[in-house]
């Protein structure tokens, strides 16, 4: 395979599941009119969802889930050393995602409520990053298949793919779908990394902000308008926590346990 | 200009007739707001019942029909190092129906720079001569100042021109094909009641507007207000999510995006409207940012509508539809924001 | 332990592929004894109960989706169900309607995925469908046309395929335009051939000979095919009321495994296809009791490899009746989706049959409409108990016909997947 | 009764048949259509900057090619992108173009990667160029800093391929150091046979570096200027050319006698995307040359 006369190599690729609901390998799995086209381009050395075959020599590690346990930071290590470049894919790979919302409250209460006395190994939720280096983030719950591939594509050429850097909206108003703000509907979308194609607004229920926050999103602002709209606290603090994807942005309410 | 008179009952067949063999698109309704008020998007119509010609406005403007916000503009056959190029600009024929004359207005604008400056826009030139357009007059509302900016009569760039006048239609007539199609529905002469009764209607229209914006010194307010707090003010608030110029009928700013797809054996080249409130909108390879601060692209978008393209085109890109106002979120308008310029400038 | 083997047999597969989640099977057999064989499931637990805690209740689909990237719109659904049950709503038929049918989209969409992806290449000889797609393409091609459509119907209906959006607490966001769902009728009508050819490829296809006496517990349907709500059966006999779900399950903690354990009359019970075709097999599409008949499937089996039958039955059963409620659909007024409703304090339980069985969502929530307390039982949790006593069945058996041990791996791991684990689901 | 509207193929119209010449902008042509170029030499100069020779396929299109020194064109690369390239070659070179690129992000980082026979597209020429014609009589002093050089060539050829028409050349180059100084492998030609004075300077020189250290301006010592008789050409990042202009013009330069060549984002070269507009002046039209007085006057900073 060549592209403008440069030989194009079959990358080697490997998918892995860490803390979450494999969602996003599923993704990729799924919508099978491109499997084959996908296929040719990259060689799937492992994807234990779909393939008991399996073969350490990857180059390219596409990683989804957060890291809870000790056992993960292990093998999360391995495959940082083994991969070329590391990918972390979904909300939860890449923000810490949904899993994060537990992390309100004490570890050993939690293993408490959920097994009682029984000994369960668990660790606190981190995003990929905050384990090993990770090279390019696929974001979103779950990722966008076409945003996938436009990443292997990338990949493939050997040129650094840069997410949008515009905000939700621009996608929404492009789809010339009523802001979700005139029916009353509160929507992250204005301080929202795009590339989903807006499609919470779109079925009418606002962004949750499952891609993570837009390069330089002016949240004072935003937040100011959340409150003047009339959107309680509570309402707020759930919707802007709700995949981790604003931590450490201080005028966001937090979210009690 | 020519104009004739056509009864409401031959309006709707005349549209029945063009939805029969074109398509047809015009002011629907798909959403409501909280208040429970319709939302209008202009849309194809598939009958004459979906029509809501006494539409109040759609939040977006009908310019994406002629700039749509993706467009192909090239696709490659791609061989190993060789590759093709095609291009392709076949638009089916189609009629917009309900237009206001601010919208109208807009694409003359549009026309300005697509068809009239160089390099004349193929793809536009394209969808605008195949589009009939069939405009509407209306009523203003509360917000719209279209009549400060000189776009609230319609004198050109339309086939069919239309003023509700009780039980017909008073049609003025814009291009040859706008004729023989108003003739196919047995148009009438004008009479003197019904130019009685245009007179009333257009005075009446004129009576409603309520909001004023001032923009004589305008022009020159933004080469000297181009320090002012007023930006940082207004652009403090401004999410830069582009809102505004999305909705907008005249905004055209844009980037181009190539796609190669998973077998390297095909490419695109598309064109994307892009904003210029957006980060990256003046960013080059390396970091370095043109307009770094919100507030300074803001106020370049303020200064395109109501300057840069003043200087080219001797008008105002701004036709006073309020939609970038409506659309903002943060509440930034243009009245509000030139009227903070021109206080300061008295100060 | 009739055979002596000469070589012990030491199996360990570790996490286990062509399923969902990360699970093992050790298998040890030394001096002709069976020394260890079990199913442990080592998914790390995400401790969804504790999540949902302190979050509005009308958080609770959208977060309830994210337990399983799979089954994501029975998850959605179910929350939904347990909400409006704690609040007393009152779903308009509407909603009823896409509901169901963005649930026969997504069980479309997981047995095909399931028969075609993760069965498939065990039948033939691969270790995934990317072989097959050039040794069978017409096979993928079968399997791509069908979830294409439940793809698109899933988009439609529910938002998107995973983690859909428009499951409210009290209804739907919006509903389709009528033309939209025309469209996807047409869709279905077109995609009807295809289903008729992946049934004869499952009917060339042998299933393993094994059975195991089993208790099967599903929900019971009154006038259709369950899947959203009902009462509970089990096939011993027993019948409850969906708020008695905790009866019916009787979760217990294991040492092998970090997803709980579940029992009823017996040591363990299945839920699934299998368990709902045998507790409602009159109730199925006559165009799927057609095909139950071609197949032999008869209600009251006990072979568990027959949950993909089971399955391809159900595919059958979901597409004619999706084409008779979207056709019913497109005659009738949509315009009521959402119920209004206030929040008060509240408890409740929804009970859904997920892809892979009876699956159930619990709250409690207070005045404001705070979660209290949140509890999941998930249909792989209630099958694991049933997975391990079924290997400890099928792997001596097939010692003593005298199987290899690459076979005795092949037949354990068919048996897993068979049942079509979604194992972190499990453990959320 | 129904109605068929008349449909209106702009493809059919004969002015869009032929090839596009970007130079006859008002008329409407396939305004996307980019000639197909093969590039014939790709020639590493630093790290960081190759040279590349394109020579456009159809013999009709390379023939009706034409620019002036200043100009620029489209490369693009399918389904990668499109940037803007100042031509750097002469402009009586009719067999191919010299695009001198430093490797900085996408579609650079790519072209790097392409050897010669592989196809690029180009379209063009776009922008205004140095006014060659006016400056006749005059001595030019053309200033570069960087990657500035780029552009600086083609005016260069010109003066040369005309060097009666022209006083005294002096080319002023400033570079980081001494690994980064473009096309040192001309200069004896230019000294020579163009009967230029050149001069560079670097910043942090290395130890074979023998001549003149530090910042562009300092060269100002030993060239001296007549402000009555000289055209400047100033190019380079605006820091420099900020400095250098108001260094000449405070030395009597008119600022209408200076050029400079501007850089902005850019996605069309034809005034259509807005990209490249510093205040209401597009880059692409009315620059990239730009005479000083006007550039003081843009209301963006530069
Ligand atoms: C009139 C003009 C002449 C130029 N001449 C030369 C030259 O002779 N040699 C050279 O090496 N470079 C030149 N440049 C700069 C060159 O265009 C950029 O380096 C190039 O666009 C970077 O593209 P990229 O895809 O590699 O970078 P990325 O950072 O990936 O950029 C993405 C896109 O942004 C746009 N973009 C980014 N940076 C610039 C920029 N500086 N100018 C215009 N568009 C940009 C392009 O559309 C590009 O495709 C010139 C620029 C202009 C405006
Ligand atoms: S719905 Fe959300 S994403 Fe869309 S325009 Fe409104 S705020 Fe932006
Ligand atoms: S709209 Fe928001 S929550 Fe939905 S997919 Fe996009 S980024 Fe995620
Ligand atoms: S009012 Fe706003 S949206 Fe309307 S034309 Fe002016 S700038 Fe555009």
């Amino acid at each position: 395979m060549k592209y403008l006369g440069i030989p194009l190599e079959k990358p080697k690729v490997a998918f892995f599941g860490f803390t979450g609901c494999e969602g996003c390998q599923l993704q990729i799995a799924n919508k099978e009119e491109t499997l084959a086209d996908l296929l040719g381009a990259v060689e799937v050395m492992s994807f234990r969802l779909i393939s008991s075959d399996k073969d350490d020599g990857y180059d390219i590690a596409f990683v989804e889930g957060s890291i809870t346990t000790e056992g993960e930071v292990e093998r999360l290590k391995k495959i940082r050393a083994q991969a070329k470049i590391l990918v972390a894919i979904g909300a939860c790979a890449c923000l810490g995602g949904v899993n994060n919302l537990r992390s309100r409250f004490p570890l050993d209460e939690t293993i408490q409520e959920v097994y009682g006395n029984h000994v369960i190994e668990s660790g606190p939720v981190r995003k990929l990053s905050e384990v090993v280096t990770v090279d390019y983030e696929l974001p979103g719950c779950p990722i966008s298949k076409a945003e996938f591939e436009w990443l292997v594509r990338h990949v493939i050429v050997g040129v650094i793919p840069q997410l949008p850097q515009y905000p939700v909206c621009v996608e929404c108003k492009q789809r010339i779908k009523t802001c979700v703000f005139d029916m009353g509907i509160m929507c992250m979308g204005p301080v929202t990394r795009a590339g989903c194609n807006a499609i919470c607004p779109s079925n009418h229920m606002g962004c949750w902000g499952c891609r993570g926050a837009v390069d330089e999103a002016n949240f004072e602002s935003f937040i100011e308008i959340l409150r003047e709209r009339g959107f309680a606290e509570r309402e707020i603090a759930e919707r802007a926590n709700f995949f981790n994807a604003f931590s450490g942005v201080d005028v966001i309410p937090q979210l009690e346990g | 200009m020519l104009y004739k008179t056509i009864s409401k009952d031959n309006f709707r067949k005349m549209l029945e007739g063009l939805m029969e063999n074109n398509e047809v698109m015009g002011p629907r309704w798909r959403d409501r707001d909280a208040q429970g008020n319709k939302i209008y998007r202009f849309l194809k119509l598939n009958n004459f019942d979906e029509l809501e010609l006494d539409y109040t406005r759609t939040y977006s403007s009908p310019k994406n029909f002629f700039l749509p916000f993706k467009e192909n503009l090239a696709t490659y056959k791609l061989g190993d190092s060789d590759w093709e190029q095609d291009i392709h600009y076949t638009i089916h024929p189609r009629v917009i129906v309900g237009m206001r004359a601010c919208d109208i207005n807009a694409l003359r604008k549009l026309d300005e720079v697509m068809l009239k400056s160089v390099y004349p826009n193929p793809y536009y030139s394209a969808r605008r001569e195949n589009t009939i357009i069939i405009g509407l007059d209306h009523e203003p509302l509360e917000d719209c100042f279209c009549r400060s900016m000189g776009a609230d009569v319609a004198l050109r760039g339309f086939d069919l021109f239309l003023t509700d006048i009780g039980d017909k239609y008073f049609v003025a007539i814009g291009s040859d094909t706008g004729y023989r199609i108003l003739n196919q529905y047995d148009a009438q002469d004008v009479t003197e009641d019904d130019q009685l009764e245009f007179k009333r209607a257009k005075q009446e229209i004129e009576s409603k507007f309520k909001t004023q914006v001032d923009v004589t010194i305008v022009p020159e307010l933004m080469d000297l207000e181009f320090e002012s707090e007023v930006w940082e003010k207004w652009g403090d608030k401004c999410l830069s999510c582009g809102s505004c110029a999305m909705v907008c009928p005249t905004c055209y700013c844009y980037g181009t995006e190539e796609e190669v797809d998973l077998t390297f054996t095909h490419a695109t080249k598309s064109r994307c409207l892009y904003s210029c409130n957006l980060l990256d909108f003046a960013m080059v390879a390396g970091g370095h940012n043109f307009r770094p601060d919100s507030h300074i692209r803001l106020k370049y978008r303020y200064y395109h509508q109501f300057r840069g393209f003043v200087e080219a085109f001797n008008q105002s890109l701004c036709v006073g539809c309020n939609r970038c106002g409506v659309a903002c979120l943060a509440g930034i308008n243009p009245k509000d924001v030139i009227d903070d310029l021109i206080t300061t400038e008295k100060l | 332990m009739t055979n002596i083997l000469e070589k012990p047999i030491d199996i360990h597969v570790e996490h286990i592929a062509r399923v969902e989640g990360h699970g093992n099977i050790k298998i040890g057999i030394e001096d002709g004894k069976l020394t260890e064989c079990t199913w442990e499931v080592v998914e790390t637990p995400r401790f969804f109960e504790m999540m949902f805690k302190g979050l509005s209740i009308e958080m609770a689909p959208l977060l309830a989706a994210r337990v399983c990237g799979i089954c994501s719109i029975s998850h959605a659904l179910t929350a939904a169900r347990a909400a409006e049950r704690a609040l007393n709503i009152q779903v308009p038929e509407t909603a009823q309607k896409i509901r169901l049918l963005a649930k026969h989209a997504e069980t479309l969409q997981s047995h095909v995925l399931h028969l075609f992806f993760l069965v498939a290449p065990d039948f033939l000889n691969v270790g995934s469908v990317i072989p097959i797609l050039s040794s069978h393409p017409h096979i993928v091609q079968i399997a791509t046309q069908l979830k294409g459509y439940a793809n698109r119907a899933s988009d439609l209906l529910a938002g998107r395929t995973s983690h859909p959006m428009v499951f409210k607490v009290g209804g739907l966001t919006q509903v389709p335009r009528k033309r939209q769902l025309k469209n996807l009728l047409n869709e279905l009508e077109e995609n009807i051939p295809y289903l008729e050819q992946a049934i004869e490829i499952f009917k060339g296809l042998s299933m393993p000979d094994f059975e195991r006496e089993t208790e099967f517990v599903s929900l019971k349907g009154q006038d259709r095919y369950p899947f959203i709500g009902g009462d509970l059966v089990s096939s011993d006999g027993i019948r409850m009321g969906e708020d008695e779900y905790q009866a019916m399950t009787n979760e217990y903690m294991v040492d092998i495994s970090t997803s709980k354990w579940c029992k009823l009359s017996r040591d363990s019970f299945a839920v699934g296809a299998l368990a709902r075709f045998n507790n409602n097999y009159e109730l199925l599409h006559p165009k799927a009791i057609e095909l139950a008949e071609e197949i032999g499937l008869k209600p009251g089996s006990h072979n568990p490899f027959f949950h993909n039958l089971a399955q391809l039955v159900e595919c059958v059963h979901v597409v004619y009746e999706s084409k008779d409620m979207l056709t019913e659909l497109i005659d009738s007024d949509t315009s009521a989706f959402m119920a209004s409703y206030e929040v008060h304090a509240g408890e409740g339980v929804g009970a859904l049959e997920a892809p892979r069985g009876i699956l159930y969502h619990h709250f409690q929530i207070d005045d404001e409409g705070k979660i209290v307390k949140a509890n999941c039982v998930i249909p792989t949790g209630q099958n694991h108990a049933n997975i391990h006593h079924d290997l400890h069945k099928l792997v001596p058996e097939l010692a003593a016909q005298g199987e290899i041990e690459a076979e005795i791996s092949k037949r354990a791991q068919m048996l897993v997947r068979a049942y079509d684990p979604c194992i972190s689901c499990s453990v959320h | 009764m129904s109605l068929k509207i008349p449909h209106h193929d702009i493809n059919l119209e004969p002015t869009m048949a032929k090839a596009p010449d970007f130079n006859r902008k008002s008329e409407r042509m396939q305004t996307e259509r980019s000639f197909k170029s093969e590039i014939i030499a790709a020639i590493p100069l630093t790290a960081q900057e190759k040279l590349f020779h394109l020579r456009i396929c159809d013999q009709a299109e390379r023939e009706n090619f034409s620019f002036l020194p200043g100009q620029f064109v489209m490369l693009e690369l399918p389904g990668c992108g499109e940037i803007a390239i100042s031509i750097s070659g002469s402009s009586s070179n009719h067999e191919f173009l010299e695009l001198c690129v430093r490797e900085v992000g996408t579609v650079t980082g790519l072209l790097h990667r392409l050897e010669a026979g592989a196809f690029v597209g180009i379209r063009g020429p776009f922008g205004t160029h140095f006014p060659m014609r006016k400056m006749k009589g005059h001595n030019i002093l053309l200033i570069a800093g960087g990657l500035g050089i780029a552009p600086l060539r083609s005016p260069i050829y010109w003066a040369n391929e005309h060097r009666t028409d022209y006083e005294d050349i002096t080319i002023l180059y400033g570079a980081r150091d001494p690994g980064q100084i473009l096309f040192d492998y001309q200069f004896d030609e230019w000294r020579k046979i163009y009967d230029l004075k050149l001069l560079t300077i670097v910043e942090h020189p290395d130890e074979d570096w023998n001549g003149h250290v530090g910042m562009i301006t300092d060269l100002f010592d030993d060239v001296p200027v007549d402000p009555d008789n000289t055209f400047a050409i100033v190019c380079g990042p605006p820091v420099m050319f900020k400095f250098v202009c108001s260094y000449l013009s405070d030395l009597g330069l008119p600022r209408q006698r200076m050029f400079v060549s501007l850089e902005r984002r850019m996605h069309c070269g034809m005034g259509k995307c807005c990209r490249c507009n510093v205040g209401s002046t597009f880059t692409c039209l009315d620059g990239p040359v730009f005479d000083y007085w006007t550039v003081m006057n843009l209301q963006e900073a530069i």
